[in-house]
């Protein structure tokens, strides 16, 4: 059959039925247990919520920008609301959105400028949480070292590590903060390699901004007695002995709210940026992990940072575009 | 003190390990004539097919046999396609690096949606022989693979150059025609080169996934089968060249591991680089003695000249990791530019397949 | 005809073989394999839009090939494209970041300029290490592909990164510094740049037949040693070889990024296209008209890849599954080809029976 | 039922046919070899002998015809199968690895166990063998170390020590010098009397009559004739080969030297950095109008004289004057422009293209300049009307101009050089072993080219191991040895005794 489909893909979008498809693109794989796993979950709360809604296609692993402007326009022919989940996208979204203005694109952890009328990135400020991370770890440290992890060097890596450092200089002037890149989210070894390294060098505390890598890091842990280790996004307690606690981002909520309001068509245009009032941040330590201390250090820095008497410090917020933004 | 220390010289060799056993295996095939250049997929596919069997069967010895067997599925479609259909064996080896990724991918999402840890393979002392300082916390203290690597190696090493076998495959890589004169199955060597070549990789990948960190992740091997073949070519085709290549990689790997979690280079390190030109200068020096400076030595002299000032001044910088990362591979092209190259030369009949009617 | 017979049928084997494990592979996931066919065919040809991108996307891919092919007629067989690709790109782009104002005629010639000249200076490395100090070309190349990946990591962080957003990306590009599209094709998919398919081609093949340099190229490749002892320069021929080849994947990647519809610099824009182009190069057996044909099939490969997930949700994994069982079973089909002609002799040799014939095409003239 | 071995049939072959596609290159060939004899087998370039032995070593499997050996019917699927029969091939070009030392190339074989290490059981086997036939190889050397002759005798020691017991030797002389030669021929002679078979392909009548017992000649891939040499005349065998009887060699009129083409003046040249020299203040003048010929064993010199007039070895000091010009940076490409032609040794490697067609390699210096090429641009159509008429006036045997050129014979391959190299009409022409492989009817044919030139006026040097063809073609001939000119003769003068005297005496005569 001679381009047949092809019609029936371009008027989908505008299908008369009462099902509302929703497409979802990561340039990462859909099960990297991290950012694009706890993104697609939140989707997928959506969907299980509402019968009307419809997760129809995913399109993972998209790492190169020519696939992803093709992934978002295919994804765009047939859904009324396509995520693109991760800020490299930005671009890829920019070219693709005007040509569908009947598809709604939330744009995950972005913050670009001068976006389309049917485009709304959401952001959560993750350096505020690196903030109380850092803190914690320095308080934790004995050899007032502490370090963190990451895979390739991108904005939201590099937020943690101002945060990082901002948060431990509160707690301690002295203490000193590494930071390392794999280059690569899926290389266990080398996550562990680097680690070691770290360890070596005296650092008993890291952070792990890796998804799939974060195994790595927690054996490296358990080869030196007295490492911590903290993640991103969730706790993951029962993963390993050594870690502390879990800047937690609640990327699951923040998806479920915005695909459940873009779907409705409630979803504003333009950026929102989550932070820690809205609960889409918040620090929390693993059950028996953190003294009295320690809770306490936590509480107090969220509540500085939430009520403004500690201001983040350059590089912890990720680039402020010059419009407004709607700040939940 | 400081970056070079036991624990650098212990990342070093974990870091090696697997790189030095897949580059070992792909070694012997291309002495038998036939290069993969999609090792990397080799080893996805034994880090997969380990790991896959660590799903089912808790046990790491079946683990790794799962992951051998991995290895050799791939690397008999390799040899199915450049011994018997004789096809072209840059493109097979790039269908396979692509099949590798993609069926482990594929088979990954559909046989394990929930991702699985276990217990990575301990590291074992030798009795005695540990207690050795330095030699022994690096040589004598660590996991199964890595003594069974150096085994491998070893024995590879005998076989290469002491047995009747190693003279075959010499002659098999080298020039086909000769030994398919003196009765030597050409398709035999070369079959059972390639699935040696599979078996070392599929072990190495079972290392990588089970062995070093008791997980899968899709694309997790991270570029080292390109490393592994990179390895055989710097080398020269040689054992102990390709040692020497793979403690390059490793070594620096583990220093660019190191120092981009210090804050500014130690002076250390500018002075081993310092060492290290210095070292290549005398060397081309002493093939030559008597002959006018060529321009590639007078910039060693003045590249010479910054690292002892470097290691002199130790000024706070920090270098981009890209920079770190690109290391390795950048020293091999130096060391490669700077060592000639007369004894470089490629076995003649590699990528060649064999048709003995053009003999 | 016979010949042409077996040729036909051998073709429709492996086609028929790549569907059927094609459709074997949609079943096991549950995807009718009808389904999959018509979302393959729309999204690659089955309209204008697509189609052009389509055509748009073979041209790198075509460049590389021919890139290949002429270090291979040159006997240099390096495989230094992914990082000429990405030193290409990375100079056509650092170009044409400077190219706002500039008319649209000076900025596509400057930034295709930069990106031949950043990729001919990179494979000049190689050429230089094997000239000069005599280093195998496919050792240097590959290490090198590796350093051009971590400098591109370094520019977009560095030089190069945009201003406002801190992405591993460029700022996009001035409009004045995109290739022309066919305005006719819907989305402007098409870019101008697909008449270097034919062009080039012919080019190459006239540079091969008909030029001294061809000729020398040529003879290079096919004895070093015989074209020194007849005078030739090999290693003129075999350096130029390089450099022009990297000349060739350097505008694959100023292509990639100025023709594309993905107007910006970024990690991994070389996509896999060096070494693709090599496999490009290789199914068409070295013809530079083959690997226009051959450029399509693998750049319909991609594009219909990406089409099928996103309206099937086939996994990204399965396609490239079904790219790598595409490359086996066409090589299969390509060497079964080959057998069978080789089993006739292309020329009869004459059996020097009498002692008195001379050459048979001596009296043609 | 097994005839006795020494005496009775050793191989016997009944009509085998063996077809390359739409080419019959053997014909329903009826071969017998008995043991303790040595049996020439003859035929022109392209008569089919390579083909025929492949099929008896089960290199090639016949399409037709039944082999037996000693009486019982065999075939041979792979060559290690003829091997174990005792059936061993030393071939034109040698089967051995370069890279590998002599007696890993001895131990190389069919691994049984893969473990066992050969080179003990093949360094004792050799040693056998060379107690048994005086044959005696350097075990530690690598093969791209050894000569010709060296590597020809490892050749054979190798099958002697998988216990061969029919031995083929495909043109064992072209690669040797005289002196090898003999030490050859007496091997086959001593072969042959301890029981063994020996087949031994040839083109040179004279080496025939010396060794071999019984002869058969292949004239297009069919057997034309055979006999025994007691009772046989070269002229018959010819006449049999060609098919008609050569015209007798017309005599040669007296040179008429003039200008002088070639003068080398106190040559040194550099072989290993600490071995001696390979060329040691070398002079040597070549004329227009006549032939110098070179006389003296392989590895004497030539080869880096050759090399370093052509400007591909630098030269530590002397200089080389062509036409009168002094050529100052050595170049192949200078070389031809001063008028110089060459017509290399190692045909293969150096002279051919084996993947380009025949005209492109008639064509290979010419088509790089005017009149074929202008500004860069190949006049194609002149180019292969030019390489037509010039396959035609050489005689070169292909199906066409386009015709690969591997896939000529090595005789017709040979002409096409011949033609490249003449028909720029040059000055000198340096002629190195250029009947290397040929046969009959092309030697004469390429010997009658060089003396035309000359009758022309051209200059030839001829560099030749065989030193009968040197004192036959040549005006005057240099004694080459050890590096140095121990002599100039003139052509009345030479004789095989005076140029032995001048290439072992160590002092220079003028
Ligand atoms: N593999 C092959 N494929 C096609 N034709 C072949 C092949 N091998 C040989 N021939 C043809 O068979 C003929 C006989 O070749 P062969 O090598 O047996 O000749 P020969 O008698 O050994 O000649 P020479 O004296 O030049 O060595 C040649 O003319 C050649 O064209
Ligand atoms: N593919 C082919 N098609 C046709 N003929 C071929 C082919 N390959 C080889 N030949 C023939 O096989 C024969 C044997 O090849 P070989 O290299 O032994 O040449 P030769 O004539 O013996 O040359 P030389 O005397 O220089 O060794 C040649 O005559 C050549 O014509
Ligand atoms: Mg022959
Ligand atoms: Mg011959």
């Amino acid at each position: 059959g001679c381009g047949s489909g092809d019609e029936a893909a371009g008027t989908a979008a505008a299908g008369e039925s009462s099902t509302i498809n929703i497409g979802f693109l990561a340039p990462a794989p859909r099960n990297d247990g991290g950012f694009t796993q706890y993104a697609l979950a939140g989707v997928q709360a959506a969907v299980d919520a509402d019968p009307k809604l419809k997760l129809t296609s995913i399109v993972d692993n998209a790492s190169e920008s020519q696939e992803q402007i093709e992934g978002l326009q295919s994804l765009a022919a047939k859904n009324k609301v396509v995520v693109a989940d991760g800020a490299v996208l930005n671009k890829a979204v920019a070219v693709v959105a005007p040509k569908y203005p009947d598809t709604h694109f939330v744009l995950i952890a972005s913050d670009l400028e001068a976006l389309a009328d049917n485009v709304s990135s959401v952001t959560v400020a993750v350096g505020l949480n690196a903030m109380v991370a850092g803190a914690v770890a320095s308080n934790e440290s004995k050899s007032k070292k502490i370090g963190m992890i990451a895979g390739p060097e991108v904005p939201s890596s590099t937020a943690w590590y101002y945060g990082m450092a901002q948060g431990a200089k509160i707690e301690n002037p002295q203490t000193q903060v590494a930071q390392a890149y794999t280059n690569d989210y899926n290389d266990v070894g080398k996550a562990k390699q680097a680690a070691e390294a770290m360890i070596a060098n005296g650092v008993d505390q890291i952070l792990s901004d890796l998804d799939s890598g974060s195994e790595g890091i927690y054996q490296a842990a358990d080869g030196k007695a007295g490492t911590g280790v903290y993640n991103v996004f969730a706790l993951h307690c029962d993963e390993n002995k050594n870690i502390i606690g879990s800047g937690i981002v609640n990327w699951s909520d923040v998806l479920k709210t915005a695909v459940t309001e873009a779907a409705a068509g409630k979803l504003a245009s333009g950026a929102i940026s989550f932070g820690l009032k809205s609960g889409a941040l918040s620090f929390q330590f693993c059950p028996g992990k953190g003294t009295d201390e320690q809770k306490a250090l936590a509480e107090k820095i969220t509540k500085d940072i939430s009520d403004g008497t500690v201001t983040p410090g350059d590089g912890v917020l990720l680039p402020k575009p010059s419009y407004a933004f709607e700040q939940r | 003190m400081g970056v070079f220390d036991i624990a650098f010289l212990v990342a070093a060799l974990t870091i090696a390990a697997p790189i030095l056993l897949a580059a070992t295996g792909e070694l012997i095939s291309q002495r038998a004539g036939v290069m993969n250049v999609g090792l990397e997929g080799v080893l996805l596919a034994g880090a997969f097919a380990g790991y896959l069997t660590m799903t089912r069967v808790d046990s790491q010895p079946l683990g790794f046999l799962g992951g051998i067997a991995g290895g050799l599925l791939l690397a008999a479609l390799m040899a199915v396609l450049a011994i018997e259909v004789k096809v072209d064996q840059i493109v097979a080896g790039i269908a396979i690096g692509v099949l590798g990724l993609g069926l482990t991918t594929f088979f990954d999402q559909h046989f394990v949606p929930e991702p699985q840890t276990f217990t990575p393979l301990p590291r074992l002392a030798v009795p005695l022989l540990s207690d050795l300082p330095v030699v022994g916390e690096v040589l004598f203290h660590q996991d199964l693979f890595i003594y069974a690597t150096i085994v491998v190696v070893v024995l590879v090493g005998l076989a290469m150059y002491r047995t009747t076998w190693g003279i075959n495959l010499a002659a098999t890589g080298e020039s086909p025609v000769a030994a398919d004169a003196a009765g030597v199955s050409i398709r035999g060597v070369r079959w059972a080169a390639v699935l040696v070549s599979g078996a070392c990789a599929g072990a190495a990948g079972a290392y990588i996934s089970i062995g070093d960190v008791g997980v899968f992740r899709e694309d997790m091997t991270g570029g080292r089968g390109y490393l592994a073949i990179a390895a055989v070519l710097f080398g020269a085709w040689r054992l102990r060249g390709l040692l020497l290549a793979v403690a390059i990689f490793a070594v620096t790997d583990a220093i660019q591991l190191r120092l981009q979690s210090i804050a500014s280079v130690p002076g250390e390190v500018w002075a081993a680089a310092a060492l290290l030109v210095l070292g290549a200068l005398v060397a081309a020096r002493h093939r030559q003695p008597r002959r006018a400076p060529k321009p590639a030595e007078l910039i060693g002299a003045v590249l010479l000249a910054g690292l002892v000032a470097l290691a002199v001044v130790r000024p706070q910088l920090s270098l981009p990791a890209s920079l770190w990362l690109a290391m390795p591979y950048v020293l091999a092209l130096v060391a490669l530019a700077a060592g000639g190259a007369a004894r470089h030369r490629a076995p003649s009949g590699l990528t060649l397949p064999y048709i003995r009617s053009e003999a | 005809m016979k010949a042409l017979a077996v040729r036909v049928l051998t073709q429709l084997g492996v086609a028929a073989a790549t569907l059927l494990f094609a459709a074997l592979l949609l079943l096991a996931i549950g995807v009718s394999p009808g389904e999959a066919a018509s979302a393959f065919w729309s999204g690659t040809f089955g309209s204008p839009t697509n189609a052009g991108t389509t055509l748009t996307q073979a041209v790198p891919l075509f460049l590389v090939a021919l890139g290949w092919i002429i270090a291979d007629k040159a006997g240099r067989m390096h495989v230094g494209f992914p990082g000429q690709v990405v030193i290409g790109g990375c100079a056509a782009a650092a170009v044409g970041l400077q190219c706002d104002g500039v008319p649209t005629v000076v900025a596509i010639v400057a930034c295709a300029l930069a990106g031949i000249a950043g990729g001919a200076l990179w494979a000049g490395i190689v050429a230089w290490l094997w000239a000069s100090r005599g280093v195998l070309e496919i050792i240097s190349s590959l290490l090198l592909n590796l350093v051009a990946v971590q400098m591109l990591a370094w520019l977009v962080r560095g030089p190069l990164q945009g201003s406002l957003d801190q992405q591993p990306q460029s700022a996009n590009f001035p409009a004045s510094a995109l290739w022309p599209a066919v305005e006719s094709v819907p989305g402007r998919t098409l870019s101008y740049d697909v008449i270097l398919l034919p062009i080039l081609a012919a080019g190459l093949i006239w540079l091969f037949s008909r030029t001294v340099f061809g000729f020398e190229l040529r003879a290079s490749g096919g004895n070093l040693d015989a074209a020194r002892w007849s005078g030739i320069n090999p290693v003129r021929a075999g350096v130029s070889a390089i450099v022009i080849s990297g000349g060739f994947a350097g505008l694959a990647g100023a292509a990639l990024l100025f023709a594309g519809s993905a107007p910006w610099l970024s990690e991994g824009f070389e996509a896999g296209i060096g070494f693709n182009g090599i496999a490009v190069a290789l199914l068409a057996r070295n013809s530079p008209v083959g690997a226009i044909l051959t450029a399509i099939v693998f750049s319909s490969l991609n594009v219909g890849g990406t089409s099928l997930q996103a309206l099937l949700d086939v996994p990204s994994s399965l396609t490239s599954v079904l790219q790598g069982a595409v490359i086996v079973l066409v090589l299969v089909a390509a060497m079964l080809l080959r057998r069978r002609r080789a089993a006739r002799p292309a020329v009869p040799v004459t059996p020097a029976s009498t002692g008195k014939e001379l050459v048979s095409s001596a009296k043609e003239a | 039922m097994t005839t006795d071995p020494g005496s009775g049939s050793a191989l016997r072959l009944s009509g085998i046919t063996k077809r390359f596609g739409a080419f019959t290159a053997n014909d329903r060939i009826d071969l017998d070899i008995a043991w303790g004899e040595v049996h020439a087998l003859l035929g022109e370039n392209g008569a089919g002998k390579t083909t025929l032995m492949r099929i008896v070593t089960g290199l090639y499997q016949p399409d037709e015809g039944t082999m037996s050996l000693d009486g019982t019917p065999v075939s041979f699927r792979r060559p290690e199968q003829a091997l174990r029969a005792g059936i061993g091939m030393v071939h034109q070009h040698f089967t051995l690895v370069p890279t590998l030392t002599e007696l890993e190339n001895l131990a190389m074989a069919p691994a049984g166990v893969p473990w066992r290490n050969g080179r003990a059981a093949a360094r004792r086997r050799a040693a056998e063998v060379e107690a048994a036939t005086g044959l005696r190889i350097a075990p530690d050397r690598l093969v791209s170390d050894a000569s010709v002759g060296e590597r020809q005798r490892l050749e054979i020691v190798k099958l002697l020590c998988r216990g061969a017991r029919l031995l083929i030797f495909d043109e064992p002389s072209a690669a040797l010098s005289p002196g090898e030669w003999d030490e050859l021929a007496k091997l086959m002679r001593r072969l042959a009397a301890e029981g063994h078979a020996v087949v031994l392909i040839s083109h040179k009548l004279s080496e025939v009559f010396a060794v071999a017992d019984r002869w058969t000649v292949l004239r297009g891939g069919a057997v034309a004739g055979t006999g025994d040499i007691a009772g046989s005349t070269p002229e018959q065998l010819v006449t049999l080969m060609v098919g008609e009887s050569l015209a007798p060699r017309r005599e040669r009129a007296p040179a008429a030297p003039g200008e002088p083409a070639l003068v080398v003046r106190e040559l040194n040249v550099e072989r290993h950095p600490d071995g001696p020299q390979a060329l040691e203040d070398v002079d040597l003048d070549v004329r227009a109008g006549e032939i110098v010929g070179i006389a003296g064993v392989a590895g004497s010199g030539q080869a880096e004289l050759v090399e370093t007039v052509l400007g591909i070895r630098p030269a530590l000091s002397g200089s080389v004057e062509l036409a009168g010009r002094r050529l100052e940076r050595r170049t192949p490409a200078g070389f031809y422009a001063a008028g110089g032609a060459l017509i290399p040794e190692d045909r293969h490697h150096v002279a051919v293209i084996g993947g380009m067609t025949l005209g492109e390699n008639i064509n290979l210096r010419a088509l790089r300049q005017a009149p074929l090429a202008r500004r860069g641009r190949i006049d194609l159509r002149a180019a292969r009307q030019r390489a037509v008429r010039l396959a035609a006036e050489y005689e070169v045997r292909a199906t066409g101009e386009s015709q690969p050129m591997a896939r000529l014979s090595g005789g017709n391959q040979q002409k096409a050089v011949l033609a490249r190299e003449l028909s720029t009409e040059p000055l000198l022409v340096i002629a190195v072993q250029p009947v290397r492989g040929l046969d009959v009817r092309a030697t004469e044919f390429v010997y009658r080219r060089l003396t035309e030139h000359r009758d022309r006026g051209g200059a030839v040097l001829l560099i030749s191991m065989d030193l009968d063809e040197v004192i036959a073609l040549s005006d005057r001939i240099a004694v080459l040895a050890h590096g140095r000119i121990r002599g100039v003769l003139d052509a009345g003068e030479a004789t095989r005794a005076r140029i032995g005297a001048l290439m072992t005496s160590s002092e220079v005569t003028a």
